[in-house]
Order: C-alpha cells, then structure tokens, then sequence
C-alpha cells in the first residue's frame, strides 16, 4: 500500500473510533445550542485522573528503562518546544497585523503540550496495537516547560524594549519553571510519575486507573468539542493569520516533532509508538495549563488570540493529525 | 449597635487571586471572603458551573469589609489600577454596618 | 403458575433487587432527617453518562435493525404520550377543585418518560434475562415530546380562550420540540445515539459506559429516593385528587403501554422485552427535563401539584409497577 | 475617585436565566455576573448544592451594576412584573460606587 | 416604585446554618437565600472548591432581607452574640430597596 | 523470624502499597506548594462511596454470621471508645498549658474512628491475605459514638462546674447519639449496611463498589495528605504536648485495641484480621464527622488544637501503625 492510501486508510478507520466521535459530538451539541453540560468539578476531576494515570503508567516504565535511552528523548522535546516558539516568533510574530506579543504566546501555546490529545494518541496506539515505551509521555514537561518559557522570555525582552528606561528588572526563568510544575496539570503528572517510579502502585493502576481511562477520555473530549465551538466567535474577531497558524502550524509542527523522533529512533532506539507520541506532542497545543501561565506572565497580549486559536482550531486538528503520523510510522517502519 | 464600614467587592478570574490578596494584604486587610460565580463582561461569558477547560479563567467574587473609608479607596485604587491594569475585571465600594468592631 | 402469584413472586424478586433498595433507602434516610447527600455535581454527571449509555446501546442496535421495525413502535410511542395527556385533561383536569393548567400540566408529566425509571427496568430485564431490542430505549423522545408538546398546547389554548381578544399570537409547536430536545437529558440521549449508529463506540461502550451502569443507577435511586419523601410535604398542600391520579395513572398507563407494545408485536415482532420498557415508559412520569419546559411553558400552574404528584408518588409507583409488566410479559409471552 | 451606580441584584431558578438576560439586554445592560445559591421563600426549599433532581430548579443571584438609576430602575420593574409576574424571585437595588466608569 | 428594605448577610460555618435559621425564624424571618463561599479571617483559610475534609467547616453566606429596620437589628445581634459568640463568622447590614412590597 | 523483623519487613512492605504512597504524595505536592486540588464535590462522593461500600459488605456478611459472636465485639468496641477518652481526660487533659475542654475533645476525636483509616487497613488486609469477618467494619459506630459520647458529657459537666448556679439545664445523650448517626459518614454505613441486610446487592457490590474501591481510596488519601499538611500551621500555634499526644495516643489506643481484640478473639473466636481492624479503629481519630459534633457541642473548645493533633499527626501515625498491628497478628497468630 502507498504512503497516501496508508494514509487514507488509517485516517478514516481513527475517525470511527469513538474517541474523535465524542470531540465532534462536543461541537455538533454547542452548535445546536443544547443545554448539555459536564459539571466542572467532574472535568477538573478527570483531568486529575488522566494526569495521574499518564505519570503512573511512566512512572512504573522508567524503573525498567535505562538512563541514557530517556536522556536523548528528553533532550529532544525540550529542543522541539523551544525551536516551535522560536519559529512562530519569526513567522506569525512579525505578520503584519499581528501584535508581537500575541503572536509570540500563540507560539508559546502552540509549543507547549496538550494532555488530552496525548492521552488521545496513547489510547489509538494502544487499539491499533502499536507498542511505545511507557515512560514516553513522561516528555511532556520537557517540552512544554521548554516553550512556555521562550514564549515569555521573548515577550518581555520586547516590553522591556519598548519601555526602555523604565525601571529594568531582570527576567527570572526560574519562577516560570516553578509556577508551570505547580500547575495542577503537570503537578498531577509528576506525583503519578514519583508515585509510579518509588512505589508499587501496580494494582490500584490496573484496578482504577487503565480501566476508567477511555471512558473518562471519552467524556474530556466531550468538553474539548463543546469548548472548541464556543470559542469560534472569539477567534472571528483577531486577524484571520491566527486561524492559518492554527491549521498549518500543528501539521508542520507534529512532522517536526516525527523527524526528530527519528533521529531518537536511529539513535537510541526509540520505538516507532514513541516516534508518533513524540510528534503528537509536538503537534498539540496547549490547553489546561498554558493559557493562564500566558496570561499571568505576558498580561499585555489579547487571550482571544492565542486562546481562540488554540482551542478552537489547534487541538481539533492536532486530534485529527494522529492518523496522519500513524500511517507514516506505520509505512517506515512497517508496524 | 452598628458600626459604619465599607465593603470592597472584586470580581477576577482566579488566576488573579493571589494578586488580589497581595493587595489586600499591603492595607492590612488580612480578613476577606471568595464567591465562585459567572458572568458576562465586556470580554466573554464565562458559565458558572459548567466546565471551562482552563479554570483558572473561572469567575471569583472577593469581597472585603475594612473599617476605614481610606483604606478601602487605597485597596480599590490598586486593585483597579495595578492589578487589573491589563486585565478584566471590576471593583466597587458599598457602605455596611458591622457589629462586633473587634472582628475587623 | 397463575397470573396472581407469578405477579407476587416476581414482586418479590425483585423487591431485594438492590435499585429499588437504594429508593427506598434514599427515602428513609431523608424521612430519618439524615444530613446524607451526593453532590449536585455528581447527580448531573450520573444523569449524562446513564443516558449516552442508552444512547449508544441503543445507536449501536439501530444500525443492525430495519427501519420499518421501528417506525411502528415510534409511532405508537407518540400516540401513547398524545393519548395519556389527552385522558388526563379530560379526567383530571376536568375534576373540580382542580384547576385547568395544573390538571393539564401533571397529565403532560405523566405522559412524559422517566429515563431514571427506564434505566431501571433496562436493568431489571437484564437480570431476569428477558431480551429486549436495544434500539427499544431510543423510542423515549418520541413520547416525551408528544406528550409534553400536547400537554403545553392544550394549556395555551385555554390560557388564550380566557383572555381573548388580548394580542392573540399563535401557539408554536416547533420551539417546544427544539427546547425539549435542547435539554440536558435529551441532548446526552440523542448524542450517544449519533455516536453510536455513527461511530463504533463498542470498546468505550463495554469498558465504562456499561459496567459503571448498574452502580451509578443506584447512586441515582438514592437521589430519586430522597428527592421523593422531601417532596411529599408539597403535596399536602395540593387536592388530594392528585395523589390519586398519582397512584392509579402510572398503572393505568403502563397497562395501556403494554397493550399497544402487544400490538406492535403482533405486527412487527417486538420482542416481549421491549413490550415491557413500551408500558414502562408509558407509565413512567417526567422527573429531569419535563418539569422545567411546564414551567418555562405553562407559567400560570402550580409546580407544587404537578411535580409533588410526579416525583413523591408518580415515580415510585412506575417503579414498584416494573415487575407487574415483566409478571405480564412472563405469562403472555411464557418468557 | 469612585463614580456613584446601581447594583440590581435578581434571585431567580436557573430556568429563567435567560429571561433575565433578555430583560438586561433589552436596556443595553450586557455585563452582569451570576452566582449558584440556594435558599428560602415563599414556595420551596432549594439546596445549593445537594442534589437537586430539576437542576434547572436551582436558585442563582444575578447581580448587574449600572451608571444610571432611571435604568436600574427600568430593569428591575421589568423583572419584577414580567419575569417574575408568576414565578418565584426577587428583586432589589443597591446604591454602590464603582472605580473605572468606561468598565460600566 | 422602590421600598426601603434592610439586608442581613452573616457568613458562617456550614454547621451553624441550622442555628442562624432558627434564629431568623424567631424574628419571623423565614426567607432567606443562602451561597457557598470561602475566605480567611481570624482562625484560618477555607477554600471554596477544594475538598475539605470536614465539609461542615466550609464557608456560607447566608443573605436575607426583611423590611424593619428593628427586626433587622434583633436578628443582626442574636446572631452576632448568641450564635457566633465562641464561633468564627461575621453579621453585617445593609440598606437596599425592593419591589414587590408582598414579596419580603 | 523474630518479632521486630517481622514489624520491619511488613512495614516496608506497606510503605511501597499505593494507598501510603498517596497520603504521602498529597503531603509533598501540599508543601511544595502545587494548585493541584480534588473538587470537593468528588471528595464527598468518594466518601459516600467508601461509606456504602464498607456497609454493604458488613451488611451482607451480617446475613450469615450468627448474632452471638457480634456482640462482644460490639461491646469491646463501645468500651474502647469510652476508654480512651477517659484515658485522655486524666492525662492529656490534665496536663498543664492545656484547657481542660481542649484536651477532653482532643481525647474524643482520638477515641472516635477514622473512616478513611478503617478502610485502608481492609485494603491492606486483603492484599496480604489476612481474612476477617466482613462484618467487624460494622463496629465502626459503636466506638465512634461511645467516644464522642463521653467527650462531650465530660466537657458539659466541666462547663457546667463553673458556671455552677447558672440556669442548670441536665445533659441529654440522646440528641448526641442521633446527631451522629445523622451525619453524612454514620449515615452512609448505615445505609449500606440495611441495604446489605435486606435487599441483595451482591450484584452492584461487585460490578461496582467493589472493583472502584481502591482507586477512589488512593485520592481519598491524596485528599488527607494535603489537609495533614495544610494544617500543620495550625498545630503549631498550640501547646507542644498536642503533637506528643498525637504521636504516642494512635499507637498506645491501637495496641489497647489489639489487646482487647485477643480478648474476643478467645471468647467468640475473633478472626486475626478482626483483631487487626479493631486495633485500627482504636487507633484511628476521626477526621470526617467527629469534628463538627464536637465544635457544635463543645464551642468553648479551640478547633485548632484538637483538629490540628488529629488530621496533621494522628491520622498519619494511625495509617502508618496499621504494619505493626498486621505484623503483631502474623507473629502471635502466624497467619
Ligand atoms: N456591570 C457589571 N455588573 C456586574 N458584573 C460585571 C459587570 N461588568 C463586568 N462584570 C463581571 O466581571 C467579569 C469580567 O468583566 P469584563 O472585564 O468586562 O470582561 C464579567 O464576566 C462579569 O462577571
Ligand atoms: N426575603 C428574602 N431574603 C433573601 N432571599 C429571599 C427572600 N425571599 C426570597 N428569597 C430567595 O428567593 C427564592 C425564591 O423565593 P420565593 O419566590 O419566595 O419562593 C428563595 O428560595 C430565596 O433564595
Ligand atoms: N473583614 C472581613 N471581610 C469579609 N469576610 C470576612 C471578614 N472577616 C471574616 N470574614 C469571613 O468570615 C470567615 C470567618 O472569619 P473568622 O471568624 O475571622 O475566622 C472568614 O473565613 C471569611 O470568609
Ligand atoms: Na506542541
Ligand atoms: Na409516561
Ligand atoms: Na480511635
């Protein structure tokens, strides 16, 4: 089979698999203006679970896996986040029209990872039978930590410009890095991860956690439709560049995201599942976490650009591009 | 017996709070009570009970009682004019009548 | 064995079945004024996944069943609630001491569908291994919204005979049908029904959707059940008619559904099981979504009689009435 | 420097939210905030956050700050008398000063 | 058509809710709106969505308007020096205007 | 292998099962200053799920076990919780620096049990294997009102005392009793434990709080380690002889139980593994209901003391001697 109808194939097989069906039913209910709605104690609980359960599953991984074949991966994501940034600071950044600022935290959100869509990508690996090392989604924060950082350091190197003169403080990276792992998101990650990695938490995992994750999974897409929708009109009113950086920026970015994958794969045995995690990762953006670490730190830029553009059309296609990075492992390294 | 007071009101999206409390706490105004809530402002609609993926973003009502009138006008000033410089939101003052002086 | 025991011993039997248990619990707790309560947020939640639960089962089947088998039963349903509302204005809304809107709003209760009551009995004939087809559930809105869509329509031309002459705008049917189906309840229903004749949700299906069913319909008993005694104070201070019709309607009802599902039995084939959920749904009245359009709708009753009449006393009547119909089926159909 | 204005404050089931809403709109008022409660009244008792079989029975407070008290007062009688003409609610006004008048 | 009105708000632990009703009561004041909240004052910090161990701690504010002044006033300090005497929480009041006079 | 070995091994053993290892993870994530939080609604359903679950079970066993041999455990039971508190009001209450109220509602809450504890010690067991009648859990209330019981009347005949002539009102127990069994913790086990006992829920038990048991456990206790941490400030500002209490009273109140469960184990043939939750109830301080009965009965007693020693020091102290008590029963039984 070519590359195209490969391609093809997987693409139309994932839409059928409920996961995308439940993100597509999310925007078909918000747009028919129904009243259904997930409460948000629910949402932030499932959220918690997923995180814990992703942390978990890497946690028990990492204790098997050697040192050095999870330094080059990790090194990797970090590279991936902050080139994606440094990237969209040149190109949609200097767009005319656009503000430095907002297209400097679109980037950043853009760089950054979105959990929900790796935890999607996880749950096709695994039904389509396409085996990656456990400890892979433990990369996440590399990269995200890695873009949320360029993204701020750049825009406020630029205010700092602007207002020159004005009393100078240095820009401290630090707390940057303090306030993203303190995020509820990551924070859930990396107590499932220490969790996972120092204690025996085998049987509750496989009692609680792997069970309930598709049907929680299914239920977060839920909300991820619904959201998507109703920040639509947000993004009609920026400038319509958001909404081509939003779709292009995913694809190029997961294809970014593959090559390097490779390179890991070449070099340190990556699995052809973590080459496409690796990509996923890369080609997501932010959603939970990312936008008020943005706003907190770049208050200056208009959320209804990078927000918009992230929700509504970012992860949406950074959803429907997993097929596209599955049938490419599958067509080179014949999985 | 009553006591004049005033009471400061804020409306912030969370990721403000501890900003507010920062504030807050510069007057010496320690004691303060947090609502969740919705709302519609000039910028968006935010539900109150429904999920928002980025709950940081939710609506919160801070209200304080001081017993001053300038110390709610100093904490009102920054709180408009600082913290909310870039961002939504909005303050107001109303006058109350608090018992038991001791408690503020 | 004869009718009468075969009714008794299945009453019964089911009796120790654990979610009438939780009903009856969650009223003696609430009678016990004990402070036991499950979150607002959990009961909504319970609420939509039981009913994208039906709603996948149901999709799923439709998609392996012929279109002709269903339309009979579709229309039947819509009959059922039109004829239930119909009887009830003439009965009940006719009885003096009642007043018009309050009668006609309790009868459009009562013809409505209880998805709690309908889970329930979907549960029931699980258990006592009576087959039903799966698409049976997804006949629920065509009940509902007759018989609401009457129920609202008979108020509004009374309203309008009494004030006539003041600007007479035409009562419209088609905001009725889009409000109902915009509910929460009928949204989750319909959702899961696209998804499941659309997608192939069976793997999400079969490892949340359907083992967590059996637990949180208990969970959701128990709010039914406390709802019920908590409401009974109201209904004391209504005409004691409404209690009556609350005790006979369900059974009637039910009697009536069972015998127009004997009919499309005879003529398309439905399975016994199914004839059961027909008078089950039948005898059911509206607790989630129906109350709130009668008071959107019908402003001029009183909610106290008609959702005091539904909730303390219509509901669990339907759901003591369950193992009659299934008694019924037993002995018809020698099940 | 605080600018006189009006708080209406509405306490209605969720259901007629958007009644309320209409009503604010239809007098240019389009920011408000709203906030889950439960309560006490003539009819019923509303938990604030039991579970409530009818959520769409459930009490919210809707606060809505304005500049001018001719329409403060527009809006709440229109509330009042036709809104909540047959249904369960109320309605009052409070004298309140706001920071940052284009806000409002 | 406004009438003056006075408004009691109380913020109080969840478990003396019970103590703060009866207390309305006796003064025939049998309707009142109650919201979840949180806050810090002078013993500690109750947030207002996190779990909490002990839920009766969490944060209520209980708002109910009543029509004299006196009553009011009774309430206002039964409240502040019966029910709260060895517990946290605090009574204030507030003049307001309602409609529909047979509503309160 | 000799006794102190024994205690060793086990307690190692239990330190790596994932139930410690989330109390200690909401410790570390609490003091490292993470946003992460479980919404209190989840808390509260987790709470009742645990509650059902640990009903049902008791109550399905009480079926079968003969009458005779729950009483004298019950009775030891009320004794125990009677005991330690009056061990509290001569010793801690007593001490100086600490108000006599203080310390009698200290000695309450560290006489009443603790749920969460009770029910990590039933997951313990079962991992390693150590069978006890399903029904012990069911002695939960009779020490857990006993306590608070006596706490109370001791701290009213004290309050009493000194405002001695001033409007003599007696001391009524009952309201107590009946208050306590109203909260939501009591209410829930009971609940479960009547359902268990006369309707057949063996079916949901298992397809539903049986399998989700441990998992909602394992954030229960995040939930604990963030509150122990949370309130350590608390505990601070009061007399050190708190934390000295709470370290030493969970161990020396746990061995007590372990002590007078050997009693029944001799005289009605008490299993092992009852011996062992009898000594974790005895050891256990309650963290869910007593707190507010004993603010509302005692509201001349500072909440920070008592509270504080419970959730910060004795609760932990409690989960982490549930080893000892399992070690203590393997060595003397040799299970
Ligand atoms: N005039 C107003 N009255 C009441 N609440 C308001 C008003 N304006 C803004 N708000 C609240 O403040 C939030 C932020 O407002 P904004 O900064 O205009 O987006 C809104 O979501 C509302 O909850
Ligand atoms: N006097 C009052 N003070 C405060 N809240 C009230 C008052 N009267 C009614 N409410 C609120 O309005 C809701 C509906 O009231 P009602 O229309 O009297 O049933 C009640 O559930 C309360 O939340
Ligand atoms: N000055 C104040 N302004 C607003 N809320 C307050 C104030 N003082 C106390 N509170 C609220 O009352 C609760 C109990 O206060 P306290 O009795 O000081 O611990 C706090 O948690 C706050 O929610
Ligand atoms: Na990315
Ligand atoms: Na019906
Ligand atoms: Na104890």
């Amino acid at each position: 089979m070519d590359l195209f109808s490969e391609i093809a194939s997987t693409f139309i097989g994932q839409l059928q698999k409920p996961t995308l069906a439940f993100l597509f039913g999310g925007m078909l209910i918000a747009a028919l203006g129904s009243r259904l709605e997930i409460p948000d104690a629910i949402y932030r609980f499932i959220v918690v679970v997923l995180l814990l359960k992703i942390g978990l599953g890497a946690g028990i991984e990492i204790r098997k896996a050697e040192i050095a074949s999870l330094l080059v991966p990790a090194i990797i994501a970090a590279i991936l986040g902050t080139f994606i940034v440094l990237v969209g600071s040149f190109s949609l950044a200097k767009t005319p029209g656009v503000k430095y600022e907002d297209g400097v935290a679109t980037a950043g959100l853009f760089g950054a990872v979105s959990a929900s869509t790796l935890a999607v990508a996880m749950v096709m690996l695994e039904q389509s039978d396409i085996p990656f090392e456990g400890w892979v989604p433990a990369l996440y924060p590399f990269m995200d930590i890695a873009a949320l950082v360029v993204a701020i350091v750049l825009a406020q190197l630029h205010v700092r410009k602007k207002d020159a003169g004005k009393g100078e403080k240095g820009i401290r990276v630090w707390p940057i890095v303090t306030e993203s792992l303190r995020g509820s998101a990551l924070s859930a990650l990396l107590l499932g991860l220490v969790i996972g990695l120092l204690a025996r938490p085998e049987s509750v995992y496989e009692s609680f956690y792997e069970p309930l994750f598709r049907g929680l999974l299914s239920i977060l897409m839920l909300v991820m439709g619904i959201e998507a929708y109703s920040r639509l009109a947000e993004l009609r009113r920026v400038a319509h560049v958001y909404a081509v950086y939003a779709v292009v920026g995913p694809v190029v970015h997961g294809l970014l995201g593959f090559a390097l994958g490779y390179v890991a794969h070449l070099t340190v045995g990556l699995s052809p599942g973590g080459v496409v995690l690796l990509a996923v990762m890369a080609g997501s953006s932010s959603d939970i976490s990312g936008p008020p670490t943005l706003r907190a730190a770049i208050p200056g830029a208009n959320p209804s650009a990078y927000i918009g553009a992230s929700t509504s059309i970012g992860t949406p296609v950074a959803l429907l591009s997993i097929p596209l990075y599955m049938a490419l492992a599958e067509y080179i390294f014949s999985v | 017996m009553t006591i004049a007071a005033i009471k400061i009101s804020v409306i912030v999206e969370r990721f403000l709070l501890p900003e507010v409390e920062r504030i807050l706490a510069s007057e010496g105004a320690n004691r303060y009570s947090t609502y969740p809530g919705g709302g519609k402002g000039e910028h968006s609609t935010h539900p109150f009970d429904a999920a928002s993926v980025v709950r940081e973003f939710s609506i919160v009502k801070v209200e304080a009682i001081v017993l001053e009138r300038a110390t709610a006008e100093r904490i009102a000033d920054k709180i408009a004019y600082e913290c909310l410089k870039d961002q939504s939101g909005i303050v107001w003052l109303e006058g109350v009548e608090v018992l038991r002086r001791n408690k503020f």
